[in-house]
């Protein structure tokens, strides 16, 4: 029973940290119909960029209630902007072109940023210990132990999702967003600048990959350049899974990936070496019974 | 003027779509495009409003040439177009769909105009918080039109306003263009229902294999044995 | 499935009311390139020793004479006063002036001749004129065969001569790296050009007018490719490696390119059929291993292939992603035995022919010749069951889903079992690639199927152009071949490769051969 | 329009032949005349590496190639090979079987390389060997631990040597694993030991050797996992670990798996050391989470204990590279100066022709070498191509570094 409960909160929690990436994944895709498979790549840069801030820029004896939101902000400007120059430089150009080749472009984007922070970033070519910008310990619930950097996870996780639905549901440019994504045409006649629209997409999925960096690196205290691309196909899956273009649906696929993964390296036959396969066989059952996923509209309006 | 088109040429995947259609919209008028499927009339209107780009030709809008701009600066110069099939936002309340029509709009006046479209349409008024695309046909083309006069136009374009409605809701829409052209607004218009729109418009243009073949004033063209044989059977 | 936003967006050309640019207009750039090709190329001296201690940088050596890269450049530049040439020899000047420029500025030199080179280049592609390309008409048979064994001939060595430029030792030959870059703008020029005239266009209408002589011809030039300087060891094992993921990509072509299926688990395939034939190996003979692998391969790309009959899209290339992970997962924990997880399964014994080793010398010929003659002609037969197909009853079926799938139900094409044979054709073709790449490499372990082959493989058919023969075989070419060359710039190499991918895009979205 | 189409076309092949033969002419001058006081009038003699320069493990292959680096750049100032320069020619695996294969084919296609350093990864190493074998090209790994590459599938019973021209400088798994396997239990007193690897060759075998020793001197394994290497979260796997209470983990993987599940077995709760083998011996290990009482065993003696060890790692530092030496450089640098050592022989009665028999001759000097002063102590080859040293150290992790515990030669039981 107790083993039961720590494997669902560390699912839980790894399921959070994913979810942050899994929204910037949902919203472009329902947007642009783009599986941007470099955002893991802005996520990952983020990381290291406050990385560096915090181990360059900021004194050693920075508290860490200072460091750790001057990390954020950091990891988001780096995040934002990265994101922003791909869209402009890479995406932007290829309007028009066939749907492939977008994805391509994303994978070229994919393993430049990767080698880029690799190459130059010192010390970037193995993996990096991450500043420990948060409490060490944890908190203790009966037979339940969480890293207070878990609790952070688990609490900071869902009311940004919160709020960038908040946000999309209410906001003039969140209008535009859903107006968009539902008939992109149409929206053009309402006034609405599609480059506009992307490109704050990309903005706010980047921001909330920016701020899940700094929480992944404060939990598992280390980063590498091999991050994005690993959590990034975890993130889409659990995008997919939630039902594409549904901003619960991305929380909702992320933390079942997790579960899925911790309860399976458990309880499932073949133990901790098949959890992925498990994951991945959830996905395409659910894929095959209920193709939009758990959140997603069956049908979508236009034609 | 409010609308000079001149000889606008465009072409999909070499197949020529529009071939050299020049048309004028006068300040204060309805002017109706009238022609077969496919003669090229919605591709005047989306060459109007920024979504297609013309290969070749001009377009201006009292004076200013707006071929090159895209669809939200063409709105912004004054131009709405109210498309075909209505394209409501389906997902969306009532209430939204309006206020993205009024999307570019940063002035204190939005509640007000979306008070007049509720009182030109009392049913949207009613039903301001429910979903689009639960409505009636005509209901739907009530709630595009008021979208349309969210954004405040100098030029308003319907294409194909009464397509799929029956025939007392097409009475009412057609009022409905009536009344607005009446309140000053400029119309273009692209129908179907010749008769419909010939007998609303000041002026008409009939558009055949993407070149305008016939124009003069709506009630002339009725008279016009040629395009009674052709479009009123 | 909706529609991409993208697409929406106005499909129109760019307009072309522009004038025709006179072609003096091209003049001062390729005045400039000349200059630039003459002119000595670095200005400082060589810090850290005397300016004869670089004398291996043969473009220092003889600053006056026509070697190398400065033919090319001189070339470019006077081709460049064709009128339609102008800005495809720009670009080439241009790439060639950029990577000089770049190499000198690593050995912390400045370079003199580079950035007039570079502003010719420039000048030439602002300049330039932009129009379509001629057409021309297609010769009588009399002529249409010789010309086809020129051009073929020509691409031969062009070939040959891109494999072996700069050298194939980095340790006796420092600036190889950028030896090849240079004549990589070189060859950019020199196709630019001929795509200009439109000449590229004429040669691919007279082949696809003379199929079957032009395959013959093609054929025999892969099997001379040994007797050119490409013929080393070193480059029939790449060659033939090449090989085999471009009968791989292939098979995907028909999933992707004909179907309009996007699989992101393709490699998997390529795995069932090399852990097929390893498991067989010392059981039968290659043939019937091969040929287990295949039909392995086959049977469970339908079992992949079954989900589409109920998701649509990207939907469906996630649920192949799955696949292709869970697919990894299972050989890394030696699922049954059959993969010898981390362990891999080694030693499995060269395909051996009437007493011949495939991996021992023949006669003259280099070590691995055997193989790269079996991979030409693997590729050759998946290029020709493409070509079959996609002229076939099945092919249209799959252009129709492709372009729409409701459309194609409607029209009573029976789309269930058409996308299903999409799979199951393209999952044998890769299983029958699979045994070949077992028996060549000796060992297979689960590392080379990875969803980055997955991906690699995707792009090879995209970069070279979906749905088309030679796409598929150009893209794998280039993807397996860059690497390979950019292998001089050791910490950058895969930076370029993914700046490479992008730019690809940015200027050919449609591949590089669009049909 | 006809005349035009034969200017085009005529202008066309005049700039195929022209490139044609500017082709055949580049590339021509080489480099003659002398460096740093040395002859090396009789050109450029190159030693290859193999290793894993990008991903995961680009900080270990980027060690090794530094360390053959420095080794290649001393015996040039030491004119190690009279009339000949050396140079060294490193080739990025990806830690990919197929990329290794082909960089062996091309030294092996190349009768400038005497000999190879690599590789790192044994799946590559398995990849390399047949593709060589025929030219007889010199290999000397500095990291492959896995028996079978030396004496056979059947290494423990039956032990066949499987290439004469395969060496390694690194002790292999079936006596590190022992070695490790025995202070744990003998010295340690772990009698439930848990094992968790990352599904690669290395870890694998390793904990396979460890529990078979562990078994053997009485302790228990209470379970054994696997995890994904590119995975951070090791949690749920710890967790189900915890509820069987194992004294001790061993982890057959490197540090950047180990270090992580370290700290994230202590705060779960299960506070037990972490034991591995020379993968986790690394500075890194400990940033990343690594915690008192750690164990990791690696092969020959500490490093700074031995005076040409110390030697080594100043003149790594001297040379100012970005990246550290890493857990293998030493290995490397070893292994390379058994390759110019060896070339040296070979070439004092004469100039090398890359042909077979002199590639033989290579390899029957590097079988005879033998010399006591290498980077890690003794460096030899048995019958197999293993390497002589025997001799293993424990080092542990004490107020937040590595102390060496006890060194010792292994002896088969």
């Amino acid at each position: 029973m107790s083993t039961l409960a720590q494997q669902i909160v560390n699912g839980l929690v790894l399921g959070a940290l994913i979810g942050l990436i899994a929204l910037g994944y949902t919203m472009l895709y329902g947007i642009v119909q783009l599986i941007n498979f470099a955002h893991g790549e802005v996520f990952m840069v983020g990381a290291f960029g406050a990385h560096f801030v915090s181990l360059r820029l900021l004194p050693a004896d920075t508290p860490w209630y200072t460091a750790l939101p001057v990390m954020c902000v950091t990891a988001v400007a780096v995040s934002v902007a990265v994101a922003v120059a791909v869209e402009r430089l890479a995406y932007r150009p290829l309007r028009g072109a066939h749907k492939l080749a977008p994805l391509i472009t994303a994978l070229g984007v994919s393993i430049l940023l990767q080698e880029v922070v690799r190459v130059f970033y010192p010390g970037a070519t193995a993996p990096l210990a991450f500043p420990r910008a948060f409490p060490d310990g944890h908190l203790v619930l009966g037979p339940v132990t969480v890293l207070w950097t878990g609790v952070l996870a688990l609490a900071v996780a869902p009311l940004l999702a919160a709020a960038l639905h908040l946000y999309v549901e209410r906001s003039r440019l969140g209008r535009a967003m859903r107006a968009t994504a539902q008939d992109p045409e149409t929206a053009r006649l309402m006034g609405i600048d599609p480059d506009r629209v992307i490109l704050a997409t990309f903005v706010l999925g980047a921001a909330l990959a920016g701020v899940g960096a700094v929480l992944y690196g404060i939990h598992y205290t280390q980063i590498d350049t091999a991050i994005g691309f690993q959590n990034g196909i975890f993130a889409f899956t659990a995008a997919v899974l939630g039902g594409i273009g549904s901003i619960r649906g991305a929380m909702l696929g992320a933390l079942s990936i997790g579960l899925v993964k911790s309860l399976a390296g458990q309880y499932a036959w073949g133990g901790a070496q098949y959890d992925y396969v498990w994951v991945f066989a959830l996905l395409i059952l659910v894929l095959m019974f209920r193709p939009q996923g758990f959140l997603g509209r069956p049908e979508r309006v236009r034609a | 003027m409010t609308l000079v088109a001149e000889r606008l040429f465009m072409s999909f995947g070499g197949l020529l779509a529009l071939d050299g259609v020049s048309l004028t919209v006068p300040d204060g008028g309805v002017v109706g495009l009238i022609g077969t499927n496919g003669a090229g009339k919605s591709t005047v209107l989306k060459a109007v409003s920024g979504l297609l780009r013309p290969h070749r030709g001009e377009i201006r809008l009292r004076g200013r040439p707006i071929h090159h701009l895209p669809a939200h600066a063409v709105l912004a110069a004054g131009v709405a177009h109210c498309p075909e099939g209505r394209r409501l936002f389906a997902g969306m309340t009532v209430e939204e769909n309006l206020r993205l029509g009024g999307h570019l709009r940063r002035d204190r006046h939005v509640a007000k105009d979306m008070a007049r479209v509720y009182d030109l349409f009392p049913v949207l008024g009613e039903r301001r918080t429910q979903r689009a695309g639960l409505f009636s046909g005509g209901e739907q083309q009530m709630l595009a039109i008021g979208r349309a006069l969210m954004a405040r136009p100098a030029l308003l374009m319907f294409d194909e306003p009464t397509m799929g409605l029956s025939p007392i809701m097409i009475r009412r829409i057609l009022d409905t263009i009536a009344l607005l052209r009446n309140q000053g607004t400029t119309i273009l218009m692209v129908e179907q229902n010749a008769l419909a729109a010939l007998m609303l418009a000041d002026h008409g243009y009939v558009i055949d294999l993407g070149r305008t073949t016939m124009s003069g004033p709506g009630t002339d063209l009725l008279a016009d044995p040629r395009v009674r044989a052709a479009y009123l059977g | 499935m909706t529609s991409s936003f993208v697409r929406d967006r106005p499909v129109t050309e760019a307009p072309s009311r522009r004038e025709p640019r006179p072609a003096w207009r091209s003049a001062p750039g390729a005045a400039l390139v000349l200059l630039g090709a003459l002119s000595p190329w670095a200005s400082a001296v060589i810090p850290g020793g005397a300016y004869p201690g670089l004398a291996t940088l043969q473009f220092f050596d003889a600053p006056y004479l026509v070697t190398g890269f400065r033919l090319h450049l001189l070339l470019l530049g006077l081709a460049a006063l064709l009128p339609r040439a102008s800005r495809a020899a720009g670009a080439g000047a241009a790439v060639i002036a950029l990577v000089h420029i770049a190499f000198l500025a690593a050995l912390g030199v400045l370079s003199f001749g580079g950035p007039v080179t570079l502003a010719g280049g420039a000048l030439l592609i602002w300049l330039g004129r932009r129009e379509p390309a001629p057409e021309w008409k297609l010769p009588s048979r009399a002529l249409a065969w010789p010309i086809l064994v020129a051009a073929f001939a020509a691409l031969l060595w062009a070939v040959s001569a891109m494999l072996t430029a700069g050298g194939q030792s980095r340790a006796t030959n420092p600036h190889g790296g950028a030896e090849f870059l240079s004549f990589l703008g070189f060859a950019v020029g020199l196709f630019g050009i001929l795509s200009a005239y439109g000449v590229l266009s004429w040669l691919s209408a007279l082949a696809e007018r003379h199929r079957a002589f032009s395959l013959t011809v093609l054929l025999a030039c892969a099997m001379l490719l040994p007797l050119t300087e490409a013929g080393t060891g070193y480059w029939m094992t790449v060659a033939s490696t090449i090989g085999i993921y471009a009968a791989t990509a292939i098979g995907l072509n028909i999933v992707v390119g004909l179907a309009g299926l996007l699989d992101l688990g393709y490699v998997a395939f390529l795995g069932i059929g090399a852990f097929t034939a390893a498991n067989l190996a010392h059981v039968v003979s290659f043939p019937v291993a091969a040929l287990a692998g295949a039909v392995v391969a086959g049977l469970l790309g339908v079992v992949v292939g079954a989900p589409t009959l109920r998701v649509r899209g990207d939907y469906l290339a996630i649920v192949t992603l799955a696949f292709g992970e869970i697919f990894f997962r299972a050989a890394q924990n030696d699922i049954g035995g059959l993969t010898g997880g981390a362990n891999s399964i080694p030693g499995i014994p060269p395909i051996t022919l009437f007493g011949q080793g495939f991996d021992q010398p023949v006669g003259g010929l280099p070590a691995g010749f055997l193989y790269y003659a079996l991979t030409v002609l693997l590729v050759a037969g998946t290029m020709a069951v493409l070509a079959n197909l996609k002229h076939s009853r099945t092919g249209r079926a799959w252009l129709a889903i492709r372009e729409d799938e409701d459309v194609a139900r409607a029209m009573g094409v029976r789309t269930g079992r058409a996308k299903i044979l999409a799979f199951l054709v393209g999952a044998t073709l890769a299983g029958l690639a699979g045994a070949v790449f077992a028996h060549k490499l000796g060992t297979v372990g689960y590392e080379s199927f990875d969803f980055s082959e997955s991906v690699t493989l995707l792009a090879a058919v995209i970069l070279g152009g979906m749905g088309t023969v030679p796409g598929a075989l150009v893209g794998a070419s280039l993807l397996f071949v860059l690497p390979e060359k950019l292998r001089e710039f050791s910490d950058y190499r895969l930076m370029l490769f993914g700046l490479a991918l992008i730019l690809i895009m940015r200027f050919r979205p449609k591949g590089l051969v669009s049909s | 329009m006809k005349s035009k189409t034969t200017g085009v076309l005529s202008a066309l092949l005049a700039v195929v032949t022209a490139t044609g033969t500017s082709a055949c002419a580049a590339g021509k001058t080489e480099t003659a005349g002398s460096a740093g006081g040395c002859d090396t009038s009789k050109g450029t003699l190159v030693v290859g590496v193999i290793a894993p320069m990008s991903g995961k493990l680009s900080a270990i292959g980027l060690g090794i190639r530094n360390s053959v680096q420095l080794a290649v750049d001393q015996a040039n100032a030491a004119c190690a090979v009279k009339g000949y320069q050396l140079a060294m020619d490193a080739q990025d695996d990806e830690a990919n079987p197929d990329k290794g294969a082909a960089a062996a084919q091309r030294f092996a296609d190349d009768p400038n390389v005497v000999g190879v350093v690599g590789s790192y990864n044994s799946g590559v190493a398995r990849a390399i060997q047949p593709k060589i074998a025929a030219a007889k090209l010199l290999l000397i790994s500095p990291g492959n631990t896995d028996p079978v590459l030396s004496r056979g599938a059947d290494f423990a019973t039956a032990p066949k040597r499987q290439y004469g021209n395969y060496f390694r400088v690194v002790g292999t798994d079936d006596l590190q694993g022992p070695f490790n396997a025995r202070y744990m239990v003998q010295k340690e007193g772990k009698k439930k030991l848990a094992i968790i690897t990352d599904g690669k060759a290395v870890g694998e075998s390793s904990a396979t050797e460890f529990a078979k020793e562990a078994e053997r001197l009485g302790a228990q394994i209470v379970i054994r996992e696997k995890v994904n290497e590119n995975d951070s979260d090791f949690s749920s796997v710890l967790t189900k670990v915890k509820t069987l209470n194992p004294e001790a983990i061993f982890v057959g993987s490197e540090y950047h798996v180990a270090g992580p599940l370290s700290k994230q077995a202590r705060d779960l709760g299960l506070n037990v050391p972490v034991s591995g083998t020379d993968g986790l011996f690394d500075p890194q290990f400990i940033a990343l989470g690594g915690k008192d009482g750690d164990v990791a065993t690696s092969v020959g003696a500490p490093i700074d204990k031995l005076d040409s060890g110390k030697a080594f790692v100043d003149a790594y530092k001297k040379k100012g590279f970005s990246d550290g030496y890493g857990g293998f450089g030493a290995f490397a640098f070893d292994a390379a100066n058994v390759i110019v050592a060896s070339a040296g022989k070979v070439t004092a009665s004469g100039g090398w022709s890359g042909g077979l028999e002199q590639r033989a001759e290579l390899i029957r000097q590097v079988q005879e070498y033998r010399t006591d002063s290498g980077a890690n102590g003794t460096i030899g080859f048995d019958q197999y191509g293993d390497s002589v040293n025997k001799m293993f150290t424990v080092y542990k992790v004490t107020s937040g570094a590595w102390k060496d515990v006890l060194s010792d030669q292994f002896e088969a039981k």
